[in-house]
Parts: structure tokens; C-alpha cells; sequence
């Protein structure tokens, strides 16, 4: 039974890694797990100087979910490859580096200063920040500067460059194409989708920040769609994330286009999530006689158009009512 | 560090609001040192998924006892959990407190709210007795006092409604005590925020040591998210540090009570 | 205490109404509740021509909601006309009749129709619908077309036109914007979000339509932060819905912005919602010594700018990690 | 049609795989028809927010009885609620079956599944007795076959693997039911849709009428969402009625078992 899949050239023994964001940087749930059964370990954002964050409270818990205003909070290139490198390095499995920045030449730098440092799996580019420069347009929410950001890191390192999208979009389909024409090795989907959640009994929302990003088994539908009509739309494989509590739910997503998965704020609340994945991963595919976890990618059958990869690009129109 | 799935031998209304929970827990109590807590997945609540943190209050044997009180969605859910039953209980998790040196530091506890449950480890493992001031709202808020006095320790008791001991605020007390002799005593405390700022000020007034145990929600528990972060003095400024990691326990002095402009 | 509100011109005894598709043409819940004691009785949507709908599965569960893709099926104008509008007629509260086409021109006809109906309360335009003259673009995700069906709308009626804003779009400023341009008297927020549940053990997706739109708890927060950044743009009132289960719930739409809410997916399996957030509603304001529901609307204190009302466009950037 | 909030006076397994849940439930017992049903909110279950539905099995008095099989997420938490706890019921729901006319329809009643459950209410009712044919795959899935017989009716069990009463399906005893004679005999059946296509073929076949009970997934359960839609004959052709309101019993010969194109 082959769990092999291919992120760009990086081989991961099995397709599940971990949300940037929700595993520190590995270290924290070493105690908990070991952490080489995994496919990859994935990061915390790391930007080029230390950042200390958004005023609390950062999380809400909410129905399903969690929304977040973390706001980022991290030790910087050199902090990260002063503290913790040393650990991740020492790891069977790669780890993916993700990083962020508040102008295009700061998400160069750090791609750049990683590109030097030995190890390093792949780079994952959270695009889902304000853009400084640009009065504060979000990299991820505007195509030009999407195509302009990963045209950036691309050549600033020769790594995996896995761009991650927001989803908060009228369509994925051209930030998709944007980041695969520029480069990308594959995307990662989704990042957390923008809310608010508000205490009525103060009349403030429940985040110091106001706003936040939702995560969680309540996003699930929406990633899943999203994934989907990327990989209706591109080549390049991608790590799907939204939601993901158990080996089902992975398998959704990899019938959906998905190459890989990524378990998130699951891991707060049952932290061997990942494992189980891979372990029921391993059990659906004997009892479906699936001998290479490869067979699952983007089979789901739509109606009328059967696998994605012959669909094109998904129709425009919603079908709810 | 475990995350075990917990037989729970007992969970019943224990004294006022609180409930006492007994969890046979081996690899936790093994571990579990004074201070620390544990990060407990509550069935019956589907839609609320984060766990709730609770105060280690005592270990015998493979046991785990905690106290809580029913305030919202997870603990009212908890509360209807039956022996027999299990529970997924992460931990012992945490930076606790340090055992008083013998005959160097004289303990003195001060507890409001949950605080007294999370100190009893502290009182039973302490080298030497000590005080506990315990302070509340009203009588049904004081708990603990006998199992304090059965380890040998002095309970003053403190309400605001005079129902029960002294009446006023906890630390009118402590403050009364550390005037009558600061020397060779150290703080410990655990309650309300507020609480702990006080408790702060008399140290840093009276030049004793002490360590604060903070309140601050939790979503992970285990240092990853850093929703839990609370600013810390260091040599070079001020840096954020996590109340379930490098805390719920810091030493008073280096805790900054408003995160600086 | 004063509950009542204003939708255009139209008078709500209290801002509680019922969701479009949620609630069929009054009749079916008339047994069940005493529908003269809701803000407004919305209909399920109502175009030209009969429509039969899609294929099943029609509505799949999901972890705190609900994915369907009904087809929007109904009896068209002259059915609705013929076999719902007496017993809605007769109630004493305003009924708002959602409509929707698949062309401009049948927006407008229906419109029309409804215009030269005696008693009807307000129009809600529902635009998540793919436009079948520009090659199946949704109305509700372009920004012109939106424009061109609101004004098409507003020509063919001087009844209150409420627009229904679709979520999935980078912005929800511009269309809101738009349609009160265009002549809107309120606006709709908001409909299902476009999401995919996919049946492992079939390889299908779990709806017969594929694709299908999310609703219910685990989009509240989402409703909540387009609900509160439309609020920041317009002048119009807003109905707010998404995900409301109790009254604490429909208080945190009023703050964010909105005049009014809608219950939706909750009646479904609390069919007495819609009352029990009305009364909810009243024992808040007791509480808090509110004498007026108005009180409420985009009262949210968010940091930094105070008010909704004073805060102009809300900051593009996400805040969320 | 109400929605009450009822009490659990029992359930527990009781036959095969088979729970019996009964509930205090006066308004709903008082109206309740044959081939009617309840729909219940699932306590323990938070993320699942839909109710499912059950049909009526008996009545006695306040006590509406329910016969239900664990099979995915809902019944499982039904199966863990206490008698003494409370649920949230709606119903009675749908249209059900018509009572047999006395002397002109002899009943014959077949059923799979659960549909023997929902055929109970009718038999009881019903002013002549008939037969009722119950099939399933084991001995394990025949049920209610002696209360049925109290009742006075004939009960004809078949099994497929022939662990229990005739070795084969359903329809088979019953054909031969219709070729010795099917003058004044009416069919009503309750089970699986492939059971019933064949018991809609066999009427047709041997020209009696038939009512037949559908399984459509739900979802409100009083005819407002439109996602359990059938599609059924008319004069201008066919149009889709709702299982939940229209049905879920139906006259066979109007069923139609596909979507026309
Ligand atoms: C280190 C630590 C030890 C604690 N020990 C105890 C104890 O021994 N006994 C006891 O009764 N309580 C204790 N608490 C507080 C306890 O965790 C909260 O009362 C509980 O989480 C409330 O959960 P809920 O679901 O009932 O409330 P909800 O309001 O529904 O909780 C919603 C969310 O907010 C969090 N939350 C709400 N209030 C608090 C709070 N005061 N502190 C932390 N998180 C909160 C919850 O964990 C949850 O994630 C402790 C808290 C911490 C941080
Ligand atoms: C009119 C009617 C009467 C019924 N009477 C009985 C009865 O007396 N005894 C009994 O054991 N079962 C009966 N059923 C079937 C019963 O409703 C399902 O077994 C139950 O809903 C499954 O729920 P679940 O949460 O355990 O399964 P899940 O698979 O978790 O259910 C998920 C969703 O699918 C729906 N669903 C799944 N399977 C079915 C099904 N076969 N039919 C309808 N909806 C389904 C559920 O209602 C729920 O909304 C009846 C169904 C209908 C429509
Ligand atoms: C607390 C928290 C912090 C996060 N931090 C980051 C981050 O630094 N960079 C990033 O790209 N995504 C971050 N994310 C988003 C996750 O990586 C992931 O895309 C999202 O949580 C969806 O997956 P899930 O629903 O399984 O959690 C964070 C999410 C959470 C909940
Ligand atoms: C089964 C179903 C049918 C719906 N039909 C319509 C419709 O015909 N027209 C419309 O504008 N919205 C329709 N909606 C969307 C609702 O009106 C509402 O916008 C959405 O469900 C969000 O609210 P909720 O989460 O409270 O359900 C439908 C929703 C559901 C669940
Ligand atoms: S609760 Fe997650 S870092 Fe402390
Ligand atoms: S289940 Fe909603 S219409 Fe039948």
C-alpha cells in the first residue's frame, strides 16, 4: 500500500501534515506524538523580524469552530532559526516553512534567507495578510499582487513554494492559475475565512482585534468546494485544510482534487488527530481494495461531468437555493 | 505530558456551586506537580469543541481530583457527566509553583475563587505549614478550609459579606501579616485577576517573593496557538509568554499587568 | 418598549422575519405558530414559470448545518398567485415575496407582477442565481449585472425592494453599494455560501446537484462580518440572517448593523424560533433597560473606531492568522 | 400537529437490533392516524442539527410507542437517552393510510424493515382483519409477529437466508396470496423502495389497490424545505409532491419510480 505522494519535488511518506498556526513548530507535541509518522510538519508564520501580536482576546471559541486574531505573533527568521530549527532539522520527515510579509520585498527577504538554510522542505506563502505599501490590500484577495508576490519568492529560492489562498474570493479559479503561472509549485486550501463574532453583553466582539478568521469543522463544506474547483482549474497539487477531525473528512478532500491534507485546529482539542488520519487513511483504502492513496485524487463524480480533472472550470453558478 | 481517556470514579456537588471531580488518571497523578493543570475534552457539547482547563487539586494514589464550578457551556456539560464514564483528560500541564525552601521561605497562600484547589498540592508538599488566607464573595465561596487545617496549616478566612471569618477583601490580612513580619515569607497565589495584582503590590511593597498563578483563557493548552500570552518583564524590555506554558505560575514581579504602549 | 422598525417603507411590528426557503408560503407553519405575532412572513423564492427543481438528494446535514440545492422549486407567479397569496393576504403581518429569474427581463416581469398585486409587503430580490443570457454568471458576483437587475427591478415596482446579497464575493462593499445605487430600499444578508459535502463511500457528492450552499450556526460568524461591513457602507437597512438560533444570537446581527433578522435553517428543527427570538429580544432590552430595538442596530463597539456608523470602509486586511 | 416537549417513559432494545422508545406524549397520541409519524430533535448531538424521523407504531392512551434501529449518528445518541429524560416531538406528520372499507377490502399488509412498525397502528384500526406479510434478511429482522396475531390477524414471515418462516422474499408468498385471489383484497406496505416497487408491480399486475408508505430522507418534516419529493402521476403528467406532507403514503398507481426525463 503505497501513502507516497509528491508536493512539488518534495516526497512526503503520507499525505497528512499539519496547519500552519495550530502545532507551534513541532517541538510542543513531540511529547504527544512522533512526530515522524507524519507526511510533513508545517510551521507557524514566520516573517522576517519578530512580531508580538494582537491585543487579547486572540481566540473565540464559536459553534463548531474557533476565530482567530492571533495576529501573527512569532520570533522572526533568526529567532526561528536560532530556537527551534535545530529541533526540526533533526526530523525524519521535512518540515514546511510558512512565511509572511507586509510588503512583496519582505516575503522575498524571507524566502531569500531560507532559501540559504539547510533542510528546509518547502516554503508555504500565507498570502492572507495586508499589504502594507498598498494601503493595506490584501495580497490574497487581489490577483495582481498575488501574481506579483509569488513571481517574487519564486525567484528568490529554488525550494518547493507552496502558495497558500484565501478563500474569501468571488472565485479561487484565477488566484489559482495566478500562482501556478508564477510559479508555485502547488497551493495549500484554504486559509481561515474572515468573521466576527460579537458579545452582546458588552457590545464588543469577542476578539481584542475585532475581526478574526474561522476555522474549524463548520468551514468544511466551503474548503472542500474550494479544493475542488482549483484542481478543476490547475496542475499543480494541492494540500487541502478546513476542518479536518478524522480520516473521512480527509478522504473528502483528496476526492475533491486534493494531493495532501492538513489537520488544524483539530489539533487543540484532540492533538493525535493527524495520526488517526493516516491511520484510517490506511483503513478505508484496504477496505476499498486501494492499493496507492494516489487513486483517490480529484475521483470524485460530479454530476453530468464525472472526475475534475476532465470537468474545466466548475460552473459559475452557485446550485443552493 | 499524557492524553489519556479517564475513567471518572466520582462527580458530584461537593460544597456551595462547586463539583468535585475524581478522575482515575495513573500517568497524569504520576507526574502531576503543584500548580499544574489539566485540559479536559468535555462530551455533550458536539458544537463547543475546545477543551476546559481545570487546576490539578489533589493526587492519591492513580487519582486526580479537580474542582470546578458550573459557568458556562463545557462546565455545565461536565457537571452531567456520570461515574463511570470517560473522559480524554490532557496534561499535567503547565509551569507550577516551587516548593518553599525549608526553613528560608515561609509560605503564605492566598486564594480566591477556584485558587484554593489549585494550591493545595503546594500545602501538601510544602517542606513546612504556613498560612492560608482564603477570601470569597459569601460563606458558600470559602472552600477547603478543613482539608487545609487536616494538613496543619493556619486558615484565615475572609468575605466581603462577613458571613463567614473576616470581613472585607483577602488581602486586608495579608497585609496585616506581612506588617506584623515580611522576613522569610513567600506569596503564593491563585484567584481572580484582581486578586493577583494586589497580591503583586503587597510583594513588591513589602520586598517578599512571590508567584502568582493567572486566569487567562486557553484554546490549546499545550503552547501552540498563543491565544494565552501574557507580557513578562525581561532584561531587554517586555516579551509575551504563555500562562499555560511558561505559566499559569510566574514569579510576581516579572508580571506586567497591562501590556506596555 | 418599542420593537417596531422600518424596512423602506414598509413597517415591521418587531425586526424578526423568517428566511426565504425556510418558512414555504406561511400555510404549512400557520398550525405550528401564530405567524401575526412575526416582524414579516418571507416566501420561498417565486419566478416566472413553474420550476420543478434538481435532482436528490436535495439537502445533506452537516456538522452544524445544512448543504442543499433544492432547484428552487415552486409554482411560479399565477400558481403562487392562485394557491398561497389568499391566506397570506389575510394575515396581519406584511408579506415579503422573494423573487428571482434567470434573465433580467424575468426579473423585471416578476417584479411587475408582483407590483400589480394588492397587499404585497416588499420584494426581496434573490441574486445568487446564474444569469443564463451571459453564459451562467451569477447576478448576485458581478457587480454590473447586479446593478442591471436592481434597476431593472426598481423600474417594474414601487414596492420596498430588499436586495440579497450573495457572501461569496471579495467584497461585499461594492454590491452593497450597487444595489442601493440602483435603487434598493434595503438589503438581504445573507444567502447560503456555495460548499461541497462528498460521500466517501460512493464517491459522490451527497447533494444530486454537486455543489450546494451552506447554511445555518456554522456560517453565523461569516453573516455577522458581511452584515457589519455592508452596515459601514450603506445608508439602507439590512436584514441579517445566518445561522440564528435564539434571540442572544439575532442580537449580535443588530449590533453588527442590521435593522432586522431572519431565522432560517432553525425552523427546520426548532420551529418555534422566530417567537422565542422575539421574546428573547424584549427580556434583553429589559435587562439592559432598552426601551428601543433601534437602540441596538450597529451599536458594536469595535476597537478603535467606535461606532459602525463612524468607522467608513472597515480595514481591507483580515485580522486573523 | 404539535411540538412538545415529551417525556421518555422507556427505551431500550427489545427486539433483533431493535429499540422501543415510548413517550408520554397526550397531543400527539390523541390525533395520531395510521402510517403517520413523529419527528424527533436528537438530544447529544449538538453538531447534527436535523430531527429524524419515526414512524407511529402504537398508540395506548398518552404513550405513542416507536420502534427504531441504531444505523448512523442520531439514533445512536437516541439510543443513549434515559427513560425520565425529555425530548422535543413534532407530529403526528404526513398523510397516512386509509382504514380498509369493511367487507369490500380485505387487507393484505406486507412490510420490511421498520415498515411493520408503521403498519401496526393500521391492523389495530383496521374494521376487518387480514394478513400481514413480513419479510426480512434473518430471523433477527421479523418483528411484532405475535402482537400481530393478538390483533387476529395471519402473519406469513419470510427470510432470505430461510432462518425464519419461508425461505425467500416478501413478494413471493404474496403473489401467490393474489393468484389464489385478488377480488376484494386492498395491498399496504411499508418497507425498503425496492420492496415496494414490487409490491406496486404486483398490484398492477393483479389489479388491486395499493397504498404505499415511502422512505424519503427529511429534513423539516412539514413540507417546507421540499428536499423529500416524489414524483407522482397527475392528469397533465406528473408533478413532485412532498413525502412528509402529500405522503408518505401513497396510492401505487400514481407513484412514479424514476424522474421522468
Ligand atoms: C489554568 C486554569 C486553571 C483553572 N482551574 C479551574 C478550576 O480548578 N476550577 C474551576 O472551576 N475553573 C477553573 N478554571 C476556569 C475554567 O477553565 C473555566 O471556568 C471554564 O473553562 C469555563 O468553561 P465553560 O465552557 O463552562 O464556559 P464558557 O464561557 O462557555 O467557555 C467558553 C470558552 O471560554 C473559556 N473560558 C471561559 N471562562 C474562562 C476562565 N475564567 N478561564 C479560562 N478560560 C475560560 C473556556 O475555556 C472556553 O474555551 C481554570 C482556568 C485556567 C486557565
Ligand atoms: C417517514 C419515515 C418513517 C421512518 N420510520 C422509522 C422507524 O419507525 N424506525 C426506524 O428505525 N427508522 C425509521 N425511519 C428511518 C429513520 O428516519 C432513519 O433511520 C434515521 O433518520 C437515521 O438517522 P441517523 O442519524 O441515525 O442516521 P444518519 O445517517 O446520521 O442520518 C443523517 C441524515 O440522513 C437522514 N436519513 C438517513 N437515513 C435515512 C432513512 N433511511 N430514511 C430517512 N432519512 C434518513 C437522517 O434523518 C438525517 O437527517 C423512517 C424514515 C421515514 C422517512
Ligand atoms: C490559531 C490559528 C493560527 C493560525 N496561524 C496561521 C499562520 O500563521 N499562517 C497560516 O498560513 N495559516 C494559519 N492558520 C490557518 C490554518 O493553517 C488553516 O489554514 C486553517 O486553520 C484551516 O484549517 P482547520 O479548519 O483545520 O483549522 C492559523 C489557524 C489558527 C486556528
Ligand atoms: C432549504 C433552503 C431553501 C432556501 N431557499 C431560498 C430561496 O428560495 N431564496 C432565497 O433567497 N434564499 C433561500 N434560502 C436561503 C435562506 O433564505 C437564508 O439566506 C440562509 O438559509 C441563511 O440563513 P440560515 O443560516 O438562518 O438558514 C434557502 C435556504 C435553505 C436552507
Ligand atoms: S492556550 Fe494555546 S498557547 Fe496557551
Ligand atoms: S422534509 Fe421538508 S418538505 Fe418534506
Amino acid at each position: 500500500m503505497n501513502l507516497a505522494v509528491q508536493i512539488g519535488g518534495l516526497r512526503l511518506q503520507n499525505p497528512v501534515t499539519v496547519a500552519s498556526g495550530t502545532f507551534g513548530y513541532g517541538v510542543e507535541y513531540a511529547r504527544l506524538l512522533d512526530l515522524n509518522r507524519l507526511g510533513a510538519v508545517t510551521v507557524k508564520g514566520i516573517c522576517l523580524r519578530p512580531v508580538r501580536g494582537n491585543p487579547k482576546p486572540r481566540t473565540a471559541e464559536v459553534t463548531s469552530g474557533l476565530l482567530n486574531a492571533i495576529g501573527l505573533q512569532g520570533p522572526g527568521v533568526d529567532g526561528f532559526i536560532r530556537h527551534y530549527w535545530p529541533f526540526l532539522r533533526q526530523l525524519r520527515v521535512p518540515t514546511i516553512i510558512n512565511i509572511w510579509g507586509t510588503t512583496i520585498e519582505e516575503y522575498a527577504e524571507v524566502a531569500r534567507r531560507f532559501d540559504e538554510l539547510e533542510g528546509v522542505g518547502a516554503l508555504e506563502l500565507n498570502v492572507s495578510c495586508p499589504n502594507i505599501k498598498e494601503g493595506g490590500a490584501q495580497f490574497g484577495t487581489d490577483c495582481r499582487l498575488l501574481g506579483r508576490v509569488v513571481a517574487a519568492c519564486r525567484r528568490a529560492t529554488r525550494l518547493p513554494l507552496i502558495t497558500k489562498l484565501s478563500p474569501n474570493v468571488t472565485s479561487i479559479v484565477p488566484y489559482a492559475r495566478v500562482a501556478e503561472q508564477e510559479g508555485s509549485d502547488a497551493l495549500s486550501i484554504m486559509n481561515s475565512y474572515p468573521a466576527l463574532a460579537i458579545d452582546i453583553e458588552t457590545r464588543r466582539p469577542r476578539l481584542g482585534n475585532g475581526i478574526g478568521g474561522l476555522t474549524g469543522p463548520c468551514i468544511k463544506p466551503i474548503a472542500v468546494k474550494l479544493v475542488y474547483d482549483a484542481a478543476c482549474a490547475v496542475r499543480i497539487p494541492i494540500i487541502g485544510m478546513g476542518g479536518i477531525q478524522s480520516a473521512a473528512d480527509a478522504v473528502e478532500f483528496l476526492l475533491a482534487g486534493a494531493t495532501a491534507v492538513a489537520v488544524g485546529t483539530a489539533n487543540f482539542y484532540a492533538p493525535r488527530t493527524a495520526l488517526e488520519v493516516i491511520e484510517g487513511l490506511q483503513a478505508y483504502m484496504k477496505r476499498h481494495g486501494i492499493g496507492d492513496v494516489r487513486e483517490l485524487i480529484g475521483r470524485v463524480e460530479m454530476p453530468g461531468t464525472g472526475r475534475p480533472a476532465e470537468a474545466g472550470a466548475p460552473e459559475g453558478a452557485g446550485g443552493s437555493d | 505530558m499524557v492524553d489519556e481517556l479517564v475513567e471518572v470514579t466520582e462527580n458530584r456537588l461537593w460544597a456551595g456551586l462547586y463539583y468535585l471531580l475524581e478522575l482515575r488518571a495513573p500517568a497524569i497523578a504520576a507526574e502531576a506537580q503543584p500548580g499544574q493543570f489539566v485540559h479536559i475534552r468535555v462530551p455533550g457539547c458536539a458544537d463547543a469543541l475546545l477543551r476546559r482547563p481545570f487546576s490539578i487539586y489533589r493526587v492519591q494514589g492513580e487519582t486526580v481530583s479537580v474542582l470546578y464550578k458550573v459557568v458556562g457551556k463545557g462546565t455545565a456539560a461536565l457537571a452531567r457527566v456520570r461515574a463511570g464514564e470517560r473522559l480524554e483528560v490532557l496534561g499535567p500541564l503547565g509551569h507550577g509553583f516551587s516548593l518553599p525552601r525549608a526553613g528560608e521561605e515561609e509560605p503564605l497562600l492566598v486564594a480566591g475563587g477556584y485558587g484554593v484547589a489549585a494550591l493545595y498540592l503546594l500545602a501538601e508538599r510544602s517542606p513546612c505549614r504556613g498560612i492560608l488566607f482564603e477570601g470569597g464573595r459569601t460563606r458558600g465561596d470559602v472552600l477547603c478550609e478543613e482539608e487545609f487545617r487536616a494538613l496543619g496549616w493556619e486558615v484565615r478566612v475572609t468575605t466581603e459579606d462577613g458571613s463567614h471569618g473576616w470581613r472585607g477583601l483577602v488581602t486586608e490580612p495579608l497585609r496585616e501579616e506581612l506588617a506584623r513580619r515580611a522576613r522569610g515569607r513567600k506569596l503564593y497565589a491563585c484567584g481572580p485577576t484582581g486578586m493577583l495584582r494586589a497580591v503583586a503590590r503587597l510583594a513588591e511593597e513589602f520586598g517578599v517573593a512571590a508567584e502568582v498563578s493567572l486566569d487567562e483563557p486557553m484554546c490549546c493548552g499545550v503552547g501552540v496557538c498563543l491565544t494565552c500570552v501574557v507580557p513578562v518583564r525581561t532584561a531587554e524590555g517586555w516579551e509575551y509568554q504563555r500562562a499555560c506554558t511558561e505559566g499559569p505560575v510566574f514569579d510576581a514581579r516579572r508580571v506586567l499587568w497591562e501590556v506596555p504602549a
